[in-house]
């Protein structure tokens, strides 16, 4: 027995893009409807279309992009014909919105309690005490710590999970009947994700909103939805109930999707790699100090406390912990691209700490990174070609013989030869960390650090990334150093794990065991927070 | 505390940059052709040997530079800015003389220039792609592009002979003895050119500047957390976008402070301003070394203090500031 | 080429261009058009404009020809304009570039240094060098360029500092590049567009000191410039208007397009910023 | 005549703005003008040459032209109340000026045997040999007296008294607002009994050219210096209603223009060069195009407004032909020679004057680079006999001995000061006229010979003469009596008023 006006109901919505663009429309013939105390999950590729139709119906479009048909009724109101006043009014009152990004999200010059007392302001809710009283109300409500003095904090000093709790005290201001949340997790660790998920689902029940929920992580969709919706370039391809959707996906794109997701895989246990150790790292110290003057101390951040490992040829380590755990810091520590305050780093039985940067140059080609971002991490004025050539040419291989290996590289990480010209943006984003990728191996390197490298990636181009990674490295048996802060990836890639939690490793171990049987309460609470953990996609496309 | 230690670390920053400074020109100074002493030799219509060798000794010229170099450091640090070689007073005494005229001629200018800019800059972004942004941007490329003595010499023209509505010259009004509220109406009308002269480059800049940033500032995306609030546009503008805009505009405004002092030079010489740019020029002239080297180092001190208080103020305006360093 | 694309679209970029081109060819066929030295009297003293259409500018009271007087300008406020800017800008880059790159002790020393010299209002600073130098196209060209690059080095130095931690500057760390290497073929070309649009509006900012120089009496006398032009007729305003407007008119249109092309420039090369007609 | 009122403030401009107003240490046209009404000279000199009293009331030479005695003003009173008496006057002579005044200083130690004070209202000078030009050197710039009691013993250039400086003249310092104006007000116990008519003065300080003509025409200020504002102003501000203007009360000093050249240097060492240089420049042109009309062609070292000018000289018409075909005979080959013109630094007149002669030069195929110089740099390289051509005047002080000869002695070929014989011409012949023209008692001697020697000169073409400045004084009618000698606006304005 549903009621007769569903809470939003979008009807045959196209918006078209302006001319120049790879496709005619953004979104096309968009339809679907929301109820009261339901959550909607819109998935879909980077892209497709998720954020535009969020937008439309905020009536936050950039002016140059209008819709060109369809409707959009919220209440049985249609939102497309409504003069910028009118939204406004609706704004913030009948439907609110969370972006990604908490940071970028909240004005830098205002302080929490300001803000969110705006939105009542500005829709002449309240006197300035009753405002007062609901923004403590609020952040108490959100679970933020003292909001009697947190209100008076400027967005850049909470973490990114409490600005993400201030943006939802702030939507949740009016007690709208409905919400939209863009891919409100994306930015934030999974421990984090998983306590804002589960604030969201709370109030949603709590208020009986109706949330419109856009993401591009299974998981997610899987721990809190009602009905989903799949996108693919501007259109929908399939839409129904979680468990439908989820469990007995039928269009190809939505299953090439959740075979994509990854899972670790608990049967597989991998041969413990044998033979001399490559690399062998002990009591790594580094110490970050910034700031300090005459009077103040320094910030002294320890990000790699007293690491030891050891790789040998062949095998992949993964290095797992959330952000700011020293992932990075431990990889760029064993490139040298920074300085270390303490320990050894043994490649092939040679300590790399005490070499000069000149000493150690003619080594770099052994050690060879990929990184996180594809867009950040070719040189947009160089063509692939130059990209892929500048490193053999830099350790002494004549230019035509790095010409030639790099074509030859191009066709191993499966790239068109034509690709030797062009310049990166005319790549995709699965494309460009090809090339990364063929640029480390271009120096024939023995260990591989891969920083975050398929982070960036939509899920079904990291599957690709991953599998002619883990493809390569069986070829030209290559040791890896995987840092992820995805759990499921690292459990489905790598030989070995290493949680790190603080700058130190608290538990390493092979894959399986770590996942299993965490015995380390971070790595617990770490494989806790992991969304979807109920729901085995290989099970779904089987 | 913070605020403390950082004004400590600015206070020693700043006397290094200026002592820089002074040595830098001291320095550039030598490199002139002829010296003070020939100077006023050729000024007197007459001098011989003896009376050029006389001055020399007097001014200490005979010494070894290095000699003089030290000797001069010594005593600015001692605050004494020694003697002008041509007017015979102490430069400190001339440089103070002739401060405020500029301290006021630039510091109305600076603000007629900021205020202005940042209310046409505000407009034109707020109306983007209007007839009346077109025409602030226009108007603003053509002050840019305009040299200043040029609109210095239309202004007088038009204003001071054709329509006779404000004075041509002079701070105020020469032997008119008016006093208290009188005086300083008077000053106030003598101002208004110069100001307005010196000013519309600056305004033009702060213009252009003030609607690069609040466009940029328009697109972040706490402005669509914003509409997405409901908050009318007007409050956005003056709200959000306004003040987020406004920072970058100041800081260059502040680092730009110094560069209307030299601008004044042009200035006090069409306005007959008595003001210390004109007696940079004739000091640079006459090599008067003393008083050259005293207003370059007053005006760095100035330039310096000018960016050590937008520094100041920035801290309370930018509550990201202080863990930013 | 989307760069061009993009620039032409822009019409008060493509307005500018074409002002500029005129400008130059005029420079260039200065010899051509007026075979005569701008120097030498040709007519009559103070001939209004049009009063002799063998002068349609006029001359001035030792009868020469304005209109040659502009043309021959042209290249002197070009040069001056262009080659100033092309010093500074080498002379900002290199520091800024090490300052940024190395950063640290570098960094620090070479930013105290240029402080010194931003502290120094420039114009001032121009004047004072152009007087100890004595005013000649010479000195004239550099003490613009050294009171105009201060604010290059900063800029070249921010763009350093944050392209320096740029992933594919660490990839090319990582590939065993050397650090000069890494300035000059990775950095710098991504540093460029911004540059490039600085170094526009400085060309301009040039031509408008070299003018103002002129007026206090500080340029060359050798070299027919629009701003002596000015300079030496700005007393004469309303005896003979026409001596100092053409050249201040000349100035103002050039001026005028320099800006133009530097914010099409602008435009074109941060397409993100680019603002769009609604 | 019209009967003075008395009160009333005169607006006149300053510029450049002076140094200091103690004219014993400066003697730049502002000082003088300013100084000229707080210090007083011991004489004075009418527009016609006569000398007049001044300090000193009555004079008198002996028959053998070696002594000089002066008799003072009673009841002179300087400005700090202290009485004006011969001492002061000796001790001008004899030690002030002999050693801050460069001029002074070479009259005192070539002609002067001593200086005495026999009654307090005598002075005596006895000269060593007999010096015709000696009455003409007692004039405001060349003999101010000033205070004993204030600079006896004390430091002349750092006194106090500079800053708010002490004479005897018509009006006391009050104030000087650098870079704004000078204020000086009437002198209540000035000697001359019922005067000055005037309360006040102000002197402004208007740095540009173009403001400055604005200042008249606006009524800011009542009188415009010769050289306050350009000739094409002067044309249109004496067309104004309400205005007078004159040329007269420059008599005393007469400047004249001209080319200056390193004869050390090849081409300016050939004699037909220079001639040929002569030919190549239209002085006319100069005059009326460059002037506006304000001069005169000068055809002789000494002006023509002086007592001992002759016509009777080498003269140079303006003659393109003749100056090529000089040229072509002088052997030089112009193409050769990059000449450097040093343009003196003192406003744009001067600056199209320059660019004239570089095109002039031009056509006669010589390679011209003007080097623009400032006041610093146009000393040093003037004295340091660093350039190749420049313009420099003369001022003529009555008396060619005085303001003439010091161009062309060769005993004036000193390095080290801008206003000797830099060119370095040497004329045996010369020298000895000049000399024994000075020393001479009888005035048709002295005249003869100085009629010779410009002869001379002109034919050695040892400089450019180029013209006679014409000084204009603008003035608004109500400025009355104004320019009374021949020292014009120097001269003390006891007597100026103002109608109602
Ligand atoms: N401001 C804009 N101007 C022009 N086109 C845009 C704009 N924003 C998005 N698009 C285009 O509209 C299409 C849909 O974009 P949208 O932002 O909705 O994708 P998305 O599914 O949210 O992707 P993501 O997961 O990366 O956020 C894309 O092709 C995109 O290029
Ligand atoms: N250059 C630096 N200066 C000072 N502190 C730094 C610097 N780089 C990193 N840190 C600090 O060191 C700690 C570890 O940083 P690191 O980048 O290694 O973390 P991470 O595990 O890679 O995190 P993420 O998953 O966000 O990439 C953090 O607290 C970080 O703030
Ligand atoms: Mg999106
Ligand atoms: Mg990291």
């Amino acid at each position: 027995m549903k009621p007769t006006t569903p809470l939003l109901k979008v009807d045959n919505l196209s918006i078209e893009l302006p001319a120049g663009f790879d496709r005619k429309y953004a979104v096309e013939n968009l339809s679907y409807t929301l109820e009261a105390g339901e959550i909607l999950c819109v998935v879909g590729e980077s892209g497709s279309g998720k954020s535009m139709t969020a937008n439309a119906i905020m009536g936050l479009l950039p002016s140059y992009l209008k819709p060109s048909s369809g409707r959009i009724l919220l209440n049985g109101r249609d939102l497309l014909v409504m003069s910028e006043q009118e939204l406004a009014r609706e704004r913030g009152r009948t439907v609110s919105m969370i972006f990604q990004e908490p940071l970028s999200a909240l004005n830098p010059l205002m302080t929490v309690g300001e803000q969110i007392a705006e939105v009542m302001l500005v829709h002449g809710e309240g006197d300035a005490r009753s405002r007062d009283e609901r923004v403590l109300e609020l952040l108490d409500y959100v679970g933020l710590p003292d909001p009697a003095s947190l209100r008076h904090s400027y967005p850049f000093r909470l973490s990114g999970g409490q600005r993400q709790r201030v943006m939802i005290a702030m939507a949740l201001a009016l007690e709208p009947a409905m919400l939209i949340a863009d891919e409100p997790t994306t930015a934030l660790d999974v421990t984090t994700q998983a306590q804002i998920l589960e604030l969201i689902r709370r109030i949603q029940r709590a208020k009986g909103m109706g949330v419109l929920f856009i993401t591009h992580d299974f998981g997610v969709v899987a721990d809190i939805a009602d009905k989903v919706v799949v996108m693919e370039k501007g259109l929908i391809v399939e839409q129904g109930t979680a468990d439908d959707v989820l469990n007995r996906p039928q269009h190809p794109y939505t299953r090439r999707l959740i075979a994509a997701v990854p899972h670790p895989d608990e049967s597989a246990t991998r041969a413990e790699a044998a033979g001399e150790p490559l690399l062998e790292v002990r009591n790594l110290q580094k110490t970050y100090r910034s700031g300090g003057g005459l009077f103040t101390r320094p910030r002294i951040v320890k990000a790699v406390d007293d690491v030891s490992f050891t790789l040998r040829r062949g095998e992949t380590l993964g290095v797992v912990g959330e952000s700011g755990s020293g992932k990075s810091t431990l990889g760029r520590c064993i490139l040298k691209l920074t300085d270390v305050d303490g320990g050894e780093i043994r490649y092939r039985g040679k300590d790399l700490v005490p070499l000069s940067q000149a000493a150690f140059r003619p080594m770099r080609r052994h050690l060879q990174m990929v990184f996180q971002d594809p867009f950040a991490s070719l040189n947009p004025r160089h063509t692939i070609g130059r990209i892929l050539t500048d490193g053999p040419v830099a350790n002494g291989v004549p230019m035509d013989e790095a010409q030639k290996k790099a074509r030859d590289l191009l066709a191993l990480v499966g790239l068109d030869p034509s690709a030797y010209d062009r310049y990166p943006h005319e790549f995709s984003g699965g494309q460009r960390q090809r090339v990364g990728i063929a640029r480390a191996l271009a120096l024939d390197p023995e260990l591989l650090v891969a920083d975050e490298s398929v982070s960036a990636l939509d899920v079904s181009v990291q599957a690709q990334v991953l599998d002619l990674m883990q493809d390569l490295q069986k070829k030209l048996d290559i040791a890896v150093i995987f840092i992820t802060h995805d759990l499921r990836v690292a459990a489905e890639v790598c030989d070995k794990i290493a949680v790190m939690y603080r700058g130190a490793i608290v538990e390493a171990g092979p894959p399986a065991e770590v996942f299993n049987a965490p015995r380390h309460a971070y790595t617990q609470k770490l494989i806790a927070a992991i969304p979807g953990r109920h729901w085995n996609p290989r099970a779904a496309v089987a | 505390m913070k605020t403390l230690e950082f004004l400590i670390q600015r206070l020693a920053k700043a006397a290094f940059v200026v002592l820089g400074v002074v040595i830098l020109n001291f320095l550039l100074i030598q490199l002139a052709p002829g010296d003070p002493a020939a100077v006023l030799a050729g000024e007197a219509g007459a001098g011989d040997e003896q009376f050029i060798a006389q001055l020399r000794a007097q001014f200490g010229l005979d010494q070894p530079l290095y000699v003089q170099l030290l000797s001069y450091l010594q005593n600015v640090l001692s605050g004494d800015l020694g003697y002008s070689y041509r007017n015979q007073v102490p430069v400190a005494d001339l440089i103070m003389e002739r401060l405020p005229a500029t301290l006021l001629l630039t510091g109305s200018a600076f603000l007629f220039s900021l205020v202005l800019g940042i209310v046409l800059g505000v407009l034109a972004a707020y109306k983007r792609g209007s007839l009346g942004d077109s025409l602030i941007m226009t108007g603003a490329l053509i002050f840019y592009a305009t040299p200043l003595f040029w609109v210095a010499l239309m202004a007088v023209l038009v204003f001071s002979i054709h329509l006779d509505w404000l004075p041509p010259f002079d701070m105020e009004s020469i032997g008119a003895g008016y006093t208290g509220w009188a005086r300083v109406m008077d000053i106030a009308h003598h101002l208004v050119l110069p100001t307005v002269t010196l000013g519309l480059f600056f305004t033009a800049v702060y213009t252009r500047l003030t609607r690069a940033s609040m466009l940029e500032v328009m697109n972040l995306d706490f402005v669509k957390t914003a509409r997405a609030k409901g908050v009318p546009k007007g409050r956005i503008i003056r709200r959000h976008v306004l003040r987020n805009a406004i920072l970058p505009v100041f800081t260059f405004a502040s680092v730009q402070a110094g560069q209307l002092v030299g601008g004044a030079v042009l200035t006090e010489t069409v306005f007959a301003w008595p003001g210390i740019g004109r007696l940079m020029f004739d000091a640079l002239m006459q090599r008067d070394y003393p008083v050259l080297l005293g207003v370059f180092l007053v005006t760095a001190a100035v330039v310096v203090l000018v960016n050590l208080v937008a520094d100041l103020l920035y801290r309370f305006v930018d509550p990201r500031i202080e863990t930013a360093g | 080429m989307s760069f061009l694309r993009r620039y032409a679209q822009n019409v008060g970029a493509l307005i500018g261009l074409a002002i500029l081109v005129v400008v130059v060819l005029v420079a260039l066929a200065a010899p051509v058009l007026y075979p005569v030295s701008p120097w030498q009297g040709v007519g009559e003293p103070l001939l209004g404009p049009f009063e002799d259409p063998a002068y349609p500018l006029g001359t001035d009271l030792l009868g020469r020809d304005i209109a040659a007087g502009i043309a021959y300008g042209a290249r002197v406020s070009l040069l001056i304009g262009i080659i100033s800017t092309a010093v500074a800008v080498v002379i900002g880059v290199a520091l800024g570039a090490l300052a940024g790159f190395y950063g640290g002790r570098v960094d620090d020393m070479l930013m105290r240094f240029t402080e010194f010299f931003q502290t120094i209002p420039a114009f001032a600073m121009a004047v004072v060098l152009v007087a100890i130098f004595s005013p000649n196209i010479t000195s004239i060209t550099l003490a613009i360029a050294v009171v105009s690059w201060p604010p290059v080095a900063r800029l070249v130095r921010g763009e350093f500092l944050s392209l320096r931690s740029r992933e594919f500057v660490q990839a090319a760390v990582v590939v065993g590049q050397t650090g000069p290497r890494i300035m000059a073929t990775q950095i710098l070309p991504n540093a460029i567009s911004p540059i490039i649009v600085t170094a526009s509006l400085m060309v301009a900012t040039a031509i408008l000191t070299e003018s103002s120089l002129s007026f206090l009496g500080l340029g060359d006398r050798n070299m027919m410039s629009w701003g002596f032009m000015i300079g030496a007729a700005r007393t004469m305003l309303r005896e003979a208007w026409w001596l100092s407007v053409f050249p201040g008119v000349a100035i103002l249109v050039t001026v005028l397009a320099i800006n133009l092309i530097g914010e099409g420039l602008n435009d074109a090369m941060n397409p993100h910023l680019r603002g769009r007609k609604g | 005549q019209e009967k003075p009122t008395p009160g009333g403030t005169l607006n006149m401009i300053a510029q450049p703005e002076p140094p200091m107003l103690m004219v014993g240490l400066n003697t730049q046209g502002p000082t003088l003008y300013v100084g000229g009404q707080i210090y007083q000279g011991l004489l004075s000199y009418g527009k016609d040459l006569k000398v007049l009293p001044s300090l000193a009331k009555a004079w008198e030479v002996s028959e053998d032209g070696l002594t000089y005695t002066f008799t003072i003003q009673e009841g002179v009173k300087w400005h700090d109340g202290k009485p004006f008496s011969a001492e002061d006057v000796v001790f001008t002579a004899d030690k002030f000026l002999r050693e801050a005044h460069p001029r002074w200083r070479y009259i005192a130690n070539t002609y002067i045997e001593s200086i005495t004070s026999p009654s307090p209202d005598t002075v005596v000078f006895k000269l060593k040999r007999p010096f015709s030009a000696f009455l003409y050197a007692f004039e405001l710039s060349s003999f101010p007296v000033v205070p004993k009691h204030i600079y006896d013993g004390a430091d002349y250039r750092t006194n106090p008294a500079n800053q708010a400086p002490i004479g005897t003249g018509p009006f006391k310092f009050k104030e000087w607002k650098r870079g704004s104006y000078i204020h000086l007000v009437k002198n209540e116990d000035y000697w001359k009994p019922g005067m000055p008519h005037l309360d006040e003065l102000y002197f402004r300080i208007v740095p540009d050219a173009a403001s400055r003509a604005v200042a008249f025409e606006k009524g800011t200020v009542d009188v415009l210096r010769g050289g306050d504002v350009e000739g094409f102003e002067v044309r249109r501000l004496s067309k104004l209603q309400g205005v007078t203007t004159t040329t007269d009360g420059w008599e005393m000093y007469s400047p004249l223009v001209f080319m200056q050249w390193n004869m050390r240097k090849a081409p300016f060492d050939n004699k037909l060069v220079r001639k040929a240089i002569m030919h190549a420049i239209d002085r006319d042109f100069i005059v009326r195009n460059v002037w506006f009309g304000l001069g005169k062609p000068a055809v002789s070292p000494f002006a023509s407004t002086t007592r001992f000018f002759s016509d009777d000289v080498s003269t140079y018409p303006f003659d393109l032909a003749k100056a090529k075909e000089l040229i072509a005979q002088s052997g030089v080959k112009p193409q050769e020679h990059t000449i450097r013109l040093m343009p003196i630094p003192y406003g744009t007149q001067w600056d199209r004057m320059a660019e004239y002669v570089k095109q002039q030069l031009e056509q006669l195929g010589f390679k011209v680079d003007i080097r623009a110089v400032d006041a610093g740099g146009w000393s040093q390289a003037l004295s340091e006999w660093d350039f190749d051509i420049t313009f420099n005047f003369t001022y003529q002080y009555g008396d060619p001995a005085l303001g003439v000869a010091r161009h062309y002695l060769s005993t004036n070929i000193i390095k080290g000061t801008p206003f000797a014989n830099n060119e370095g011409y040497q004329n045996p012949a010369v020298d000895e006229l000049f000399l024994k023209a000075a020393s001479a008692v009888d005035e048709a001697e002295a005249k003869a010979a100085y009629a010779e020697v410009q002869k001379m000169i002109t034919d050695d073409v040892a400089l450019g003469w180029l013209f006679e400045q014409r000084n204009v004084t603008i003035m608004r009618d109500k400025v009355k009596n104004l320019v009374r000698t021949g020292i014009g606006v120097n001269e003390s304005m006891d007597d100026v008023w103002i109608a109602k």
